[in-house]
């Protein structure tokens, strides 16, 4: 008879409040809910467009209530947090070699927030012309 | 050497759902700050006039071929991003009761959302005139 | 003999006796270049002979002595008093694996995974060792260099919630060193390793939470070798849809 | 009692027992092996090697340059055939290492490079950066997950030997998980265990390097050879004794005192050689025993510099420049920050000697066998005749896959030779050894391990350290034994069985004190001056006369070890004046005319 009994610990269920690197993954994870929410309230826009003007308009009017310009702000602050995230992850998926050198993670990351800016920029211009 | 367990293998699906979890992802990192910035603050908060926002531009814009492609990437493809992460959050929070349920409904509704985008924009594409009257 | 003590709590389980873990508290004299492992030590000569724990080289090299510190996965030589001083320590097994007895866990699962993923060179063809050496540039070298460095302590796996969610998940040190010989300028046993790979269990566990990473003590990058290997599993699977096998 | 089948169990899995498994899984696959560690491969001793192994490499070297560095850098007292078969095969090893993944540096055109190191004519040092063990180790470890014939009985302790009929039958083995003896029935054993560097107080060693195999072997019977003989590293890091590798001078690395001079120059090894170049067998790259003896000399006179963890001089790599550093040495920066809170690239890291290697061990014969039937002895446990008197640096790793390879190879043939006799006798011997052991783990003793251990890694360092006197030598054997009085009066707590690691400790110390009383009387009988056994009492001088040969420890139980001699086999080189630096070099020419 063995007199091994190894003792196995539950995972609780709250383990990702445990732990504040945990939590910041789980807000990472949790941001696509508020993410798909902002994609279904664009979703509802295409439908409205394809109603007409007046459908479109209300639309348009129902972002204008306070609790919807809130409930953006609060999106506009996990889809950058999402950002941010994505491309500091970004350099474990690239696998570029210069030189017999891996590319610097810092480049990587540097090009991409680059690039946001530049299209940030773009979409703001194109949008007021 | 002996042969005797060779293991057998299963491959994972997951690549398809990656590929557009990671295509989506990008799309969200680089673009979603400054639509949700443009559509849900500037705009309604009159910083851009509205003007700039009109029916008449947009559904101008969106009845192009080229239009319509890009409002359906940038309407639709998050959703393929955003839920294949809440499917797994679902895991990690421990909801582990039927998995493949959860995922039938996943990606089923980021699936019917796309072709619901899909239809209005050929929808308006083809038929643009009916709308008129 | 230094004046300064400094308080150690340490999660015991004794599988003969105990049915559940329990803590007991050791106050242990305190300096500044005392480490974690040094203190473990010092408990077990002079304090209580009963606390088992493993170590070996002292040096961070062999991989025996990680441990939860205070809920952090570190090696118990490079982890130092000095920095909790004068909080108290918790110490306490590796998370995610069973506990065999007081600081030491079952590494079976661990090992197996290793064993696994074909860890060794497969050649294209044998090499008479007459021929000489391989010729492998310092580049190609590189390729593959930081992914052999992991010295096997399980930090790793301790860090990964997707491990402690479902062990069937090959993991970041496994998968890690996959990668090191799929990248390997002398290995073709890919097509092989893909396999693993490719599964549900292989790569397709992860979902980049990304702390292997971080807890890593010979700074080897589980969490880009595994994504790294998305990419190429979601290239063979490209492949396997216009060239099934 | 488990009782398990099998042709050639393997005690000991680090590089030369993983080495051996290999060898007889890849060329005989009817075989089975058992490789039975007291750990987990991969946490082995050879984990920690840095430096490199040795293999001639370059066109301007040669077999003979190879030898003559390790003749005499062992002080003659090294057997010479073995030395030529070590040679020969050396550098088709290290390709054997490289064949299965080992990442060894490379030259930019993707050929080998070497380093150079102590003691060597030319650079002939292969290595993986500062972590060469530690690559080989994995590279045999992961390799050998290939061979599904290897069993490997992980962290499984080895009580004893089963020596029936005058031959090896088996060993019994202690699952430390579950706390259970099982027998393994084996046609050859091969002895792979290590050093016992864990003998003396400060040490480059890991804390499982306590000397099992050596003190088994032992109480069978089979003598220990030039135990006297122990390496002191010069460079170790002051209190925990971490190493500071060879290679840190092989790149360029100097050493200096308290005023900042190299000191090494005072002691037959210069002139200087300038700051940022090397030369070979000069200054910084005499060979190990040389500069820890420089050390305890310059101590003498005050020199060192005083430190919070005693007496160090300094490692001075400032001038390398922190991209070599990274590239070559990027280990000793990690381990140079974390235990002394020093950055090479910044700051001189202080050094002093600790002991790093038993050059002596059980005795066998050049193809590995010891004089017990079927008991093969290989590695740092064995004393197969290679390193005399002082090893030369980066010759133990290649030994691991020389006769590694070699042990494997006799191990194999001679299980295909004999049969497995009748299990009664073996199982009832086993139950013998059971009995034993449970009455150590049962005794009530009051004497205390810890302190036990303490006073003999002390009266080591004391009386058995780099110079050595009778009268201390003499202190340190009557200490001892006292100790092994005390020890069978021992304190054990723990009575479990699931992974009782103080009892384990109580079994190892036993094994450590009785090699370490081989050490000292050896040492004690040899009345001169040779390599690392060094004397000030009036035998300062090398006497060929009456003691160029190798001292044989045998084990009298209680009673004080038998020490007898044997001779030393020499081929080619007749033993001359070891001298290094510009002495060195004049005796060579004069020995050319």
């Amino acid at each position: 008879m063995s007199k091994r009994k190894p003792y196995i610990r539950e995972l609780p269920r709250d383990w990702w409040m445990k732990q504040l690197f945990y939590t910041k993954y789980m807000i990472r994870e949790g941001s696509s809910v508020l993410i798909t929410l902002y994609s279904l309230i664009l979703a509802w826009g295409v439908f409205r467009l394809s109603q007409g003007e007046t459908a479109f308009n209300g639309w348009l009017e129902a972002l204008q209530n306070p609790f919807a310009i809130i409930l953006h702000l609060l999106m506009l602050i996990l889809a950058l947090y999402h950002t941010i995230t994505w491309f500091s992850l970004a350099p474990k998926a690239v696998d570029l070699w210069i030189k017999g050198k891996k590319l610097d993670d810092k480049v990587i990351v540097a090009a991409h927030y680059g690039a946001f800016a530049v299209l940030t920029i773009f979409c703001l211009l194109i949008i007021t012309l | 050497m002996s042969k005797t367990t060779e293991k057998t293998y299963k491959r994972s699906h997951e690549p398809v759902f990656w590929g557009l979890f990671g295509a989506g992802g990008m799309l969200t990192a680089f673009l979603t700050p400054v639509m949700i910035l443009i559509t849900g603050l500037l705009i309604p908060l009159g910083i851009i006039d509205q003007h700039y926002f009109s029916y008449e531009k947009i559904h101008g814009f969106a009845t192009t071929w080229y239009g319509s492609v890009i409002v359906l990437v940038l309407v639709a493809l998050p959703f393929w991003h955003t839920l294949h992460r809440i499917f797994h959050a679902l895991h990690d929070i421990g909801i582990n009761r039927g998995r493949d349920w959860q995922q039938v409904i996943c990606y089923g509704f980021a699936f019917a959302v796309s072709v619901f985008v899909f239809t209005l924009l050929l929808q308006m594409l083809t038929a643009p005139s009916l709308f008129g009257f | 003999m230094s004046e300064l003590t400094i308080e150690i709590d340490v999660l015991r389980y004794r599988p003969e006796m105990d049915n559940e873990p329990f803590t007991q508290t050791f106050e242990v004299p305190y300096t500044a270049e005392m480490s974690i492992l040094e203190a473990l030590q010092y408990i077990k000569d002079h304090l209580d002979s009963t606390v088992s724990f493993r170590w070996s080289c002292r040096m961070a090299i062999c991989g025996s002595c990680g441990l939860m510190v205070n809920s952090v996965p570190k090696l118990g030589c490079k982890a130092f008093l000095r920095d909790y001083y004068p909080q108290k320590i918790s110490l306490e097994p590796l998370a995610n694996f069973p506990i065999e007895r007081d600081l030491v866990v079952v590494m079976d699962d661990f090992i197996k995974k290793l064993e696994e993923i074909k860890p060794y060179i497969i050649p294209e063809k044998e090499k008479c060792l007459s021929e000489g050496t391989y010729q492998q540039t310092p580049e190609q070298m590189a390729k593959f260099k930081q992914f052999s460095m992991c010295i096997n302590c399980g930090l790793c796996y301790a860090a990964c919630p997707q491990y402690a969610l479902d062990n069937k998940f090959t993991g970041p040190a496994a998968l890690a060193l996959l990668a090191r010989y799929n990248r390997d300028s002398r290995d073709n046993g890919e097509a092989e390793r893909m396999k693993i790979v490719n599964q549900e269990e292989g790569v397709w566990g992860c979902t980049f939470v990304g702390y292997c990473s971080v807890v890593c003590p010979k700074d080897v990058d589980p969490a880009a070798a595994i994504q790294l290997l998305k990419v190429e599993s979601s290239k063979d699977y490209l492949i396997g849809m216009f060239k099934p096998d | 009692m488990q009782i398990i089948k099998t042709d050639v169990a393997i005690v000991g899995a680090g590089g030369s027992g993983l080495r051996a498994a290999i060898e007889i899984a890849e060329n005989h696959p009817d075989l089975d092996i058992a490789l039975i560690s007291k750990v987990y491969p991969m946490r082995s001793h050879t984990v920690a090697a840095e430096g490199g192994a040795a293999g001639v490499a370059q066109d301007h070297d040669s077999l003979d340059n190879h030898f003559n560095d390790t003749v005499s850098g062992g002080d003659w007292l090294c057997e010479q055939d073995v030395v030529q078969y070590f040679v020969e095969n050396a550098a088709k090893q290290l390709t054997q290492l490289e064949h299965w993944g080992c990442p060894w540096s490379r030259k930019e055109d993707g050929s080998i490079n070497v380093r150079a190191f102590g003691g060597m004519k030319i650079e002939r040092t292969w290595f993986a950066a500062d972590k060469s063990g530690f690559h080989i180790l994995h590279t045999l470890f992961q390799t050998s997950l290939q061979h599904p014939k290897i069993t490997r009985f992980d962290e499984h302790f080895c009580l004893d030997l089963i020596v029936e009929n005058d031959k090896i039958q088996g060993i019994l083995i202690l699952d430390i998980a579950e706390g259970e003896a099982k027998l393994i029935q084996a046609k050859s054993v091969i002895m792979a265990t290590g050093g016992a560097g864990r003998v003396y107080s400060y040490n480059t060693n890991g804390g499982i390097v306590t000397g099992d195999g050596m003190s088994l072997a032992y109480r069978h019977g089979v003598p220990l050879r030039d135990m006297e003989f122990i390496q002191y590293h010069p460079t170790g890091l002051p209190g925990s004794g971490i190493l500071m590798t060879e290679g840190c001078r092989g790149e360029g690395g100097i050493l200096l005192n308290k005023d900042g001079y190299r000191y090494l120059q005072d002691y037959g090894l210069g002139p200087e050689v300038p700051v940022g170049q090397t030369k070979n067998k000069y200054m910084e790259l005499g060979p190990r025993d040389k500069l820890s003896q420089c050390f305890w000399q310059e101590q003498q006179k005050g020199n060192v510099i005083k430190g919070p963890r005693g007496d160090v001089v300094h490692l001075d790599l400032r001038h390398l420049g922190e991209e070599k550093i990274n590239e070559r040495l990027p280990f000793i920066r990690e381990l140079a920050k974390a235990y002394v809170g020093v950055d090479p690239v910044h700051e001189p890291i202080p050094v002093r000697p600790t002991v790093h290697y038993t050059m002596g061990g059980i005795e066998t014969d050049a193809k590995t066998a010891t004089k017990l039937a079927g008991l093969y002895a290989i590695g740092e446990c064995a004393s197969v005749g290679l390193h005399g008197a002082n090893r030369l640096g980066s010759n133990s790793l290649t030994e691991l896959a020389v006769f590694g390879q070699l042990a494997g190879q006799q191990a194999a043939d001679y299980a295909r030779n004999s049969k497995h006799e009748k299990i009664t006798p073996l199982r009832k011997q086993a139950e013998t050894i059971m009995a034993r052991t449970e009455a150590l783990l049962h005794s009530e003793g009051t004497e205390k391990m810890a302190d036990i251990r303490q006073e003999m890694g002390d009266c080591m360092e004391e009386g058995v350290g780099i110079y050595r006197t009778k009268e201390s030598m003499q202190q340190t054997i009557n200490k001892l034994a006292e100790l092994k009085k005390r020890y069978k009066n021992i304190q054990i707590t723990d009575k479990s069985s699931v992974f009782n690691t103080e009892f384990l400790y109580a079994i190892e110390l036993g094994y450590l004190l009785d090699t370490a009383q081989a050490m000292a009387h050896s040492a004690i009988l040899r009345e001169e001056s040779r390599g690392s056994h060094q004397r000030i009492d009036g035998f300062e001088k090398r006497d060929d006369n009456n003691f160029l040969k190798h001292s044989l420890a045998f084990y009298q139980g209680d009673k004080a070890p038998k020490i007898d001699y044997s001779s030393v086999t020499i081929t080619k080189s007749q033993p001359a004046e070891r001298a290094y630096g510009a002495a060195g070099e004049k005796a060579h020419a004069q020995e050319k005319v």
